[in-house]
């Protein structure tokens, strides 16, 4: 017997380069239910990917569509980009029934979306995370920022937040200047931010897009040499890139603390996935999440994943890290409890919502090294 | 001494970032132009084209670079162009004989070429995506800077920093050099002037015994060379990715209409004017004015004109003022 | 004219889409060779069939030739297929039926390049120069497929068109209609051609350089380049012909000397303006 | 003839997708090919009956879908009260300034009027940034997760749809006086440059319409599939017909959405064939075919450009408010050119320009190829792969990359199209 | 009819028209002959509205209409045909004259969707209009042909025949000579006879066939050099030193020699 599990991401697009590790993620959790072999009886999960764009909501939705109608998926994992994630949700999912975890779709309006429940994501809401960015700033009694964000919902959520955040604390704001993702251009906006001044720049961005290209442009141009980032600007690829130009920069990323994390990099690695891209984690805890759900609600059916995902999420029960999914079967098969902690901690608060930890790491010669964790 | 530092603060985030990526959208233009003037449609698959001539470079550099050959302080992959060049010559050459040849034949209008252009363009998309990734590719190597703002500080004891990527210095300088090429090419060669002749008018060069396939051959071989250096230039001042190749059309085709289609000084001045306003309308004026001004007047605000979220939009209302102010083009192109 | 079928009605965006100094030929493809055939005239297309692109048949078993030292002129209606002719003659259409031979060669499937490299030069009714070069730069392309020093040619092409001279750094585009004519000619003379086709040379033409023109072909003629040329100024053109063709619908309707057609009433009726 | 054909193609595609895939599927394809063929009708009325080139079409479904949040959502009073008669009055001021400005351009004599507009254009640009600032800080502080925007007026979304094509018809108005009857580069500049102005100002204006955070939850003209599932009578009545209330209540809500679609499209379709077969009709084909003879004709050619070009972009603006209205949200950022600009014209190229029902054919079919060449793709890769050995890295790499394959099936079979059918499918008489 | 005063059209520093100062008598058929580059289009086309002169005023029955819009001289009953035939290509014959008539009340959208009927009446009009003027120009049998498929002459016969389709005033003809078979010319002659005779249409006529500016004109203007030359009757000017040395000239030198 067979439980089809739609993998809706962004596989052509603005962030296509981040896509194929966060679907190879989600179907490596799938894989590791599958091989634990205890799923519900012999039913297998199996994904079937689809193509969300990112950006055409009605692609998207004609997608998530048929992944439902027609290859009848129980549960989503995904979708990416917030755009297509609401529209698929108000069009698609809801109207089906069909939950949806989405591992990156962080606007914080997603939270008061008509969801009948359906709606969970793994990414935490942004508003937390400019609150622990600008608490990090005050640590380092740095006053006076320019900041620059991916021009998403994502990035403007993100900026709103830090902006209220650091204002707050008696920081100045010199500019706040969006950039567009997959550009390659990015002289103006430094050149604004530059004689806007301020003595680091904070970059909330994606790592393989504007966010780098903004900070190439910045050390090209001798604009700023400190860089505060969030969570989108955490890979190793862009220490590997930039070397030692960002040696003394800082920022924030959503982090397990210990052992879930580097459980995931572990089995990732192994299985030649880039653990640190951007929401790879998020979305091997999403689809971890539905098969948790299931096995919970002792049915595949979306049903069950909708009911359950709160509850396999969090406390009470045994903490199951990646890797752990096939003890996780056996607990929840013999009618046990677990929170699953999974790469990035998860707890889901609210209405299905990653309450979040974060790691302050500073780049000291060419590593990430962690300074506290929030 | 404040002025000098004013003239060094406009330079390093306004004068020499435009210049380079002016000369970018200059070399993309100018290939478009190209094919608008002799081939008669604007092909919506240059950008695509300058991916895959990257692509090429990139494969071979990385094959240079394994087999431990290096150009110094140069990028290893200004070796790598020919291979591009041929690459990317051999893709468009077996395009137009596969796909665009057939309307040529039948007459086809423009705008259907344009049409299979965009065809083309998916086709060449996916072949980018399929063999190199969507990722970002770096392929840069050798000295990253001519003289980074440090040193510059350093050697000129001023406040402000002066930086200049080598990227920045080859990027202009083969931009001169295949422009001069292009020019002496198109005026004064045979191969050049049969060219002209046959975007004037194509009946009559067929009557004054000028082979229309080879021009057509010749454009594409030059039309391939132009994508890949402006291709290879931009990747190696910025990254590689497939999706920014894209997105880089818009900016070229607003550069070669600008200039007036089919004019390849118009092209450049297009891929400049372009470059210029974009970075310079939303500059913020605040640092240069704050070093020419007296204390007391010294700006509070940013001084900048619109913010950058406008950049895009500015450089195309500043289009439209040049092109209300000189009917004809900046260049008479081929325009009516 | 009905242009194909691939017609873009009319729109005229020049941004998208840059439709000037488009052909409107169609020429014989590349891959032809020529048949030696000898005997007969100088320049003859015999029988010839065809039409434009998958269109009906425009020609209809039209003959025209003409021999060294000859000035051959076809006349007819508007719409006969006179200029179509010269184009098959020429190969900017394949024919259906029918060949065209030159100097003892079959040349039926050659490309018009290919046959300007056999010595032919023409001179198009309309758009007959390029506009945007200048006047020199137009009888250079006339001399393209000359590998020689053509410096003296065109040093005789000024001579024959003293006003070329004064201009040749001016584009020809800018010219008035009688000067474009006489570019027009001088770029076919630079080819050194050993058979002239002319496609209404005079139309458009005031009277004093219409003379002049007309001097200019005899004088050419005489050189023994045989001339072939349409003309709407019939009378005058037949006064100077050694040959004449009228045609109509495609067909030969009439054939002989200039002298005999003028003094034809019924050609004078229908088709020189009585 | 081969218009049945080719109609009875494409329903035979879309009734395909219904059995082969599912009815909601095809549903969904449907609709959206009825919004696409609205879009590609406005596009051919431009290009295909007066040769106006428009690449803009983006800008002028964004305003569409502008028109929807303007209109059919609730108002934020918090808001209006902290900034938004502020931002009102500076729009207002705006308006006057440029009124003043063109008005000096007319009135003032050559020489000296450049410099008194440039002056009051930029004076004004200063006062109005100087009320309009203060007014969006303080409307976008109001909440800026939730709302942080002035809202609509809470009228009923159907009004939405007209609404759009009226603001598509203002700002074709603006572009048509400044670039019609110039040189046509003009246009493509124009249009260019507007729509990506208006998708600038719709991502970075976040009092309008919440900027790049987009507006989600927008009302709609039918009902929630939640409240039918819930209504007994539904449940008892789709039970009637063998439907679960799931599949019952979606099929509903999308069938909901066709009859609207075809009901407006139908409309269009009749206005734009009746328009096409009238004397105004044939004025726009000379004017098409030979604008100088038209012009000598005594018709004034660029009066009927204007006109043309302002029908077609209200086609566009409709056809955006009607598809935000189908996806329930705004989001700014996914108006890219690729999707809506030039889709639209592989539409009406394919389809056969200065055809209306070419038009409308091609919006269909392309539709229908945009959303169905991903499993075509994926199936192509498994045709391709399946002789391959498992595990092979080329089978793994090629398997990798089926997304990628979306794309360029598309552009295979735009090519193989247009190879057959170089004029359209449907071409002008 | 027309006075044309000091009027000029310079290109750059070139000038096409330099000063031309000229009248067309009401009811005349007026010849405009000239050397290749004299400006005649050029004049044609600043009195037409397609081009606005640098300087000078062109005067049409008292009124100035200088720089006026060529749709707007149309309605005042100023018509042109054009150098090279400008025809709709891609309509028929009949459509062609049925579209010239102005002020149609189906070229209004809204009479178009809501006043239909209104619509077929003066359609049906302007049919029999548009079949008497075919009739009139010998090309009733193509009247459902494309105009693109018509010859060179015929073009010019349907562009002579859309300004019989309203009451023109004056109508200026620009070569419609060039390139037509001299019998056809004949016939196009004849018409434009009719015309100046039967509905008092005012003519002004470029051409460079004498013969054919023999057969209608009276008087005839000569231009040169963007300024007039001379005017008179045909035979006047054929007679005019300057004109002969510009323009005419001595007829062909070389002639016997090659007979
Ligand atoms: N490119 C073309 N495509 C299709 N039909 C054409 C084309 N060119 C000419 N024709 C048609 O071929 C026929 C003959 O045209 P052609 O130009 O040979 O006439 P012609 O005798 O030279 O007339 P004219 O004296 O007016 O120049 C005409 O009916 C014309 O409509
Ligand atoms: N757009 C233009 N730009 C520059 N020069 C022009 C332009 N139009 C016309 N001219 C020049 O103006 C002069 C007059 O041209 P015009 O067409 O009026 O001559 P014409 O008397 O009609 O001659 P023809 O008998 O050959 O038709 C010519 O020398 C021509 O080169
Ligand atoms: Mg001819
Ligand atoms: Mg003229």
């Amino acid at each position: 017997q067979e439980a089809k599990i739609g993998v809706i991401l962004g596989f052509t697009g603005p962030i296509e380069s981040l896509t194929p590790a966060m679907g190879d993620s989600a179907e490596l959790a799938l894989s590791e239910v599958n091989d634990a072999g205890t799923f519900l009886e012999g039913v297998t999960l199996t994904p079937v990917r689809a193509d969300s764009t990112c950006i055409d909501s009605a692609a998207a939705t004609a997608a998530a569509e048929r992944l439902i109608t027609t290859d009848g998926v129980l549960a989503i994992m995904g979708a990416d980009c917030s755009g297509v994630t609401g529209a698929i949700l108000s069009n698609a999912a809801v109207p089906n029934g069909v939950p949806m975890i989405s591992p990156s779709a962080t606007s914080p309006a997603l939270s008061n979306a008509d969801d009948n429940g359906l709606f969970f994501r793994t990414a935490p809401s942004d508003a937390r995370q400019g609150e622990v960015l600008a608490s990090i700033l005050g640590e380092r009694d740095i006053s006076s920022v320019a900041v620059t964000y991916t021009n998403n919902d994502y990035g403007k959520g993100f900026a709103d937040s830090f902006a209220a955040a650091f204002e707050e604390t008696g920081g100045e704001i010199t500019l706040s200047a969006p950039h567009e993702d997959g550009k390659g251009d990015y002289s103006a906006e430094i050149g604004a931010l530059a004689s806007a001044g301020g003595d680091v720049l904070v970059v909330l961005g994606y790592s393989d897009q504007g966010g780098k290209g903004m900070i190439q442009a910045a050390l090209d141009t001798g604009a700023f040499d400190t860089f505060a980032m969030g969570d989108g600007m955490y890979s190793d690829a862009l220490l590997e890139d930039l070397g030692s130009a960002l040696e003394g920069s800082f920022g924030s990323v959503p982090w397990a603390q210990g052992e879930g994390t580097e459980a995931f990099t572990k089995i990732a690695t192994d299985a030649g996935i880039n653990a640190e891209g951007s929401y790879t984690r998020e979305s091997y805890d999403a689809a971890a999440l539905i098969a948790l759900a299931m096995m919970k609600g002792g049915e595949a059916s979306s049903a069950a994943v909708a009911a359950n995902v709160m509850d396999v999420a969090n406390a009470p029960g045994e903490e199951i890290l990646p890797g752990e999914l096939g003890k996780a079967m056996e607990i929840l098969a013999d009618g046990g409890d677990i929170d699953y902690v999974g790469a990035t901690n998860v707890e889901l608060v609210g209405e299905g919502e990653a309450a979040g930890t974060y790691r302050y790491y500073e780049i000291e010669d060419g590593e990430f090294t962690t300074v506290s964790f929030k | 001494m404040d002025f000098l530092n004013a003239l060094v603060a406009l330079s390093n985030f306004v004068l020499i970032p435009a210049i380079a990526y002016g000369s970018q959208l200059a070399l993309g233009a100018l290939g478009v132009t190209l094919i608008y003037g002799i081939l008669r449609f604007s092909n919506f698959a240059h950008g695509d084209t300058m991916a895959i001539g990257t692509m090429v470079t990139i494969l071979a550099t990385w094959g240079l670079q394994a087999m431990g050959v290096s150009l110094g302080p140069l990028p290893t992959a200004l070796l790598a162009i020919p291979a591009g060049i041929a690459g990317a010559a051999l893709l468009v050459l077996l395009t137009d004989r596969f796909v665009y040849r057939f309307y040529r034949e039948q007459k086809a209008k423009p705008v259907i070429l344009v049409i299979v252009s965009m065809g083309v363009m998916f086709i060449y998309n996916g072949v980018t995506r399929f063999i190199i990734g969507p990722d970002d590719q770096r392929f840069a190597d050798g000295e990253r800077f001519i003289i980074n703002a440090r040193q510059f500080k350093e050697m000129t004891g001023l406040d402000e920093g002066l930086a200049l990527k080598s990227t920045q210095g080859i990027t202009l300088i083969t931009a001169v050099i295949v422009v001069a090429l292009l020019f002496w090419f198109l005026n004064h060669t045979r191969t050049g002037k049969s060219m002209r002749a046959y975007s004037d008018n194509e009946d009559l060069a067929l009557l004054s015994g000028i082979n229309p396939e080879r021009v057509v051959m010749v454009t594409w071989l030059i039309v391939a060379a132009l994508a890949t250096v402006a291709g290879t230039l931009y990747g190696l001042d910025k990254s590689f990715k497939p999706f920014t190749y894209f997105q880089l059309l818009l900016p070229i085709f607003a550069s070669a209409i600008v200039g007036g289609l089919g004019s390849p000084l118009g092209a450049i001045a297009g891929g400049f004017i372009i470059a210029f306003s974009e970075v310079g309308i939303t500059y913020a004026w605040k640092k240069v004015l704050s070093y020419m001004l007296p204390e007391s007047l010294e700006p509070s605000g940013l001084v900048q004109l619109m913010s950058t979220d406008y950049k895009f939009a500015v450089s195309f209302v500043i289009l439209i003022i040049v092109l209300l102010f000189r009917p004809t083009g900046l260049f008479k192109g081929k325009s009516v | 004219m009905s242009s194909g079928v691939y017609d873009d009605r009319g729109n005229r965006d020049r941004s998208i889409a840059n439709a000037d100094g488009m052909g409107s030929a169609m020429p014989v493809n590349e891959g032809g060779k020529a048949h030696p055939a000898p005997a007969g005239p100088f320049l003859i297309g015999e029988a010839m069939t065809g039409g434009y692109g998958r269109g009906a048949d425009i020609l209809h078993a039209c003959t025209i030739a003409v021999d060294r030292g000859e000035i051959a002129v076809i006349v007819g209606p508007n719409g006969a297929g006179k200029s179509t002719a010269m184009k098959a003659v020429f190969g900017m259409l394949s024919l259906r039926e029918g060949a065209v031979r030159l100097d003892g060669e079959d040349i039926t499937e050659l490309t018009p390049q290919a046959r300007v490299r056999k010595g032919m030069g023409f001179v198009p009714q309309t758009h007959n120069i390029f506009t945007s070069m200048t006047v020199e730069e137009n009888l250079e392309m006339g001399a393209f497929i000359r590998d020689d020093d053509f410096r003296s040619t065109m040093d005789q092409v000024y001579e024959l068109f003293p006003i070329l001279k004064e201009k040749r750094r001016q584009a020809a585009g800018e010219l008035s209609g009688g000067q474009r004519q006489q570019v027009a000619v001088g770029r076919a003379l630079m080819t050194q051609p050993k058979v002239l086709m002319l496609d209404e040379p005079t139309a458009g033409v005031s009277p004093i350089v219409m003379d002049e023109l007309f001097d200019r072909i005899i004088e050419v003629a005489r050189t023994g380049l045989p001339v072939l040329m349409v003309e709407q100024n019939a009378r005058q053109a037949l006064e100077i012909a050694d040959k004449g063709y009228v045609l109509v619908q495609g067909r030969n309707a009439h054939t002989g000397t200039g002298k005999e057609l003028l003094a034809d009433a019924e050609v004078r009726r229908s088709f020189l303006g009585g | 003839m081969r218009t049945l054909g080719l109609f009875a193609l494409v329903a035979v595609l879309i009734l395909g997708t219904g059995f082969m895939q599912s009815w909601n599927s095809a549903l969904i394809i449907l609709n959206m090919g009825l919004v696409s063929a609205i879009m590609a009708l406005g596009v051919n009325l431009q290009w295909g009956l007066a040769g106006l080139f428009n690449v803009g079409v983006m800008g002028f479904v964004a305003l569409g879908g502008l028109a929807v949040v303007l209109t059919s959502e609730t108002p934020v009073p918090a808001a209006w009260s902290a900034g938004g008669w502020r931002v009102l009055g500076a729009l207002l001021f705006g308006l006057a300034a440029i009124a003043a400005c063109v008005a000096a351009w007319k009135r003032l004599r050559r020489g000296r009027r450049g410099w008194a507009v440039a002056a009051i254009a930029i004076a004004g640009f200063f006062v109005y940034r100087a009320i309009l600032d203060p007014g969006v800080e303080a409307v976008e502080a109001v909440d800026p997760a939730a709302t942080g925007f002035l809202g609509g007026l809470g009228l009923p979304v159907l009004l939405a749809w007209p609404v759009g094509g009226l603001l598509a018809a203002g700002v074709a108005w603006v572009i048509g006086k400044t670039a019609l009857g110039l040189r046509s580069d003009y246009l493509a500049i124009a249009t260019l440059g507007i729509a990506e102005i208006i998708i600038a100002v719709l991502k970075n204006e976040d009092w309008l319409s919440r900027g790049v955070k987009n507006v989600i939850g927008l009302p709609r003209p039918v009902p929630y599939e939640i409240d039918l599932q819930n209504d007994p009578g539904f449940v008892e009545s789709a039970a009637g017909l063998g439907l679960d209330p799931t599949t019952a209540s979606t099929l509903y809500v999308k069938l909901g959405y066709s009859v609207l679609f075809t009901v407006v499209l139908v409309v269009l379709l009749v206005l734009a064939q009746l328009a096409l077969k009238s004397p105004w009709g044939r004025m726009m084909r000379a004017i098409r075919d030979n604008e100088e003879a038209a012009e000598a004709m005594g018709k004034d050619v660029t009066a009927r450009h204007l006109q043309v070009f302002i029908l077609g972009s209200v086609l566009c603006g409709i056809a955006g408010a009607m598809m935000t209205t189908l996806d329930g949200q705004l989001t700014p950022s996914s108006y890219q050119p690729l999707r809506y600009t030039f889709l639209i014209w592989v539409m009406v190229i394919v389809g056969g320009s200065g055809n209306n029902l070419g038009a409308v054919l091609g919006g269909f079919l392309i539709w229908f190829l945009w959303v169905q060449v991903e499993p075509m793709g994926q199936w192509l890769m498994s045709v391709v792969t399946s002789g391959m050995a498992d595990g092979s890295a080329i089978k793994a790499h090629l398997l990798g990359s089926v997304q990628h394959m979306r794309l360029l099936t598309m552009g295979v079979i735009l090519l193989v199209v247009l190879r057959f059918a170089p004029r359209g499918l449907l071409p002008e008489r | 009819m027309i006075r044309v005063e000091n009027l000029h059209r310079h290109f750059g520093g070139f000038r096409a028209v330099d000063g031309a100062t000229l009248e067309i008598a009401d009811g005349s058929i007026t010849g405009l002959v000239g050397p290749n580059g004299a400006g005649k289009s050029t004049l044609f086309n600043v009195i037409a509205g397609a081009l606005p002169p640098t300087s000078g005023t062109v005067i049409m029955d008292g009124e100035d209409i200088t720089g006026l819009p060529p749709h707007t001289l149309f309605h005042k009953g100023l018509l042109r045909t054009f150098q090279i035939a400008h025809e709709f290509s891609s309509m028929t014959c009949r459509e062609n004259l049925m579209m010239v008539p102005g002020r149609q009340a189906g070229e209004s959208l809204w009479n178009a969707w809501f006043g239909r009927g209104r619509i077929a009446q003066e359609e049906e009009a302007l049919l029999k209009k548009a079949d008497e003027v075919l009739d009139f120009l010998t090309i009733s049998h193509l009247k459902d042909e494309k105009a693109g498929n018509l010859s060179g002459g015929q073009k010019k016969l349907l562009e002579l025949g859309r300004t019989m389709m309203v009451d023109a005033k004056i109508v200026f003809l620009d070569e419609v000579g060039a390139g037509v078979n001299r019998t056809l010319l004949n016939t196009i002659a004849d018409t434009i006879v009719r015309l100046n005779r039967e509905r008092g249409y005012t003519f002004c006529v470029i051409e460079h066939d004498m013969d054919f500016i023999g057969r209608i004109c009276d008087p005839v203007i000569v231009m040169a050099e963007g300024k007039k030359l001379a005017e008179g009757t045909l035979d006047q000017i054929k007679a005019d030193e300057a004109v002969i040395e510009a323009y005419l000239g001595t007829g062909l030198k070389n002639k016997e020699a090659a007979g």
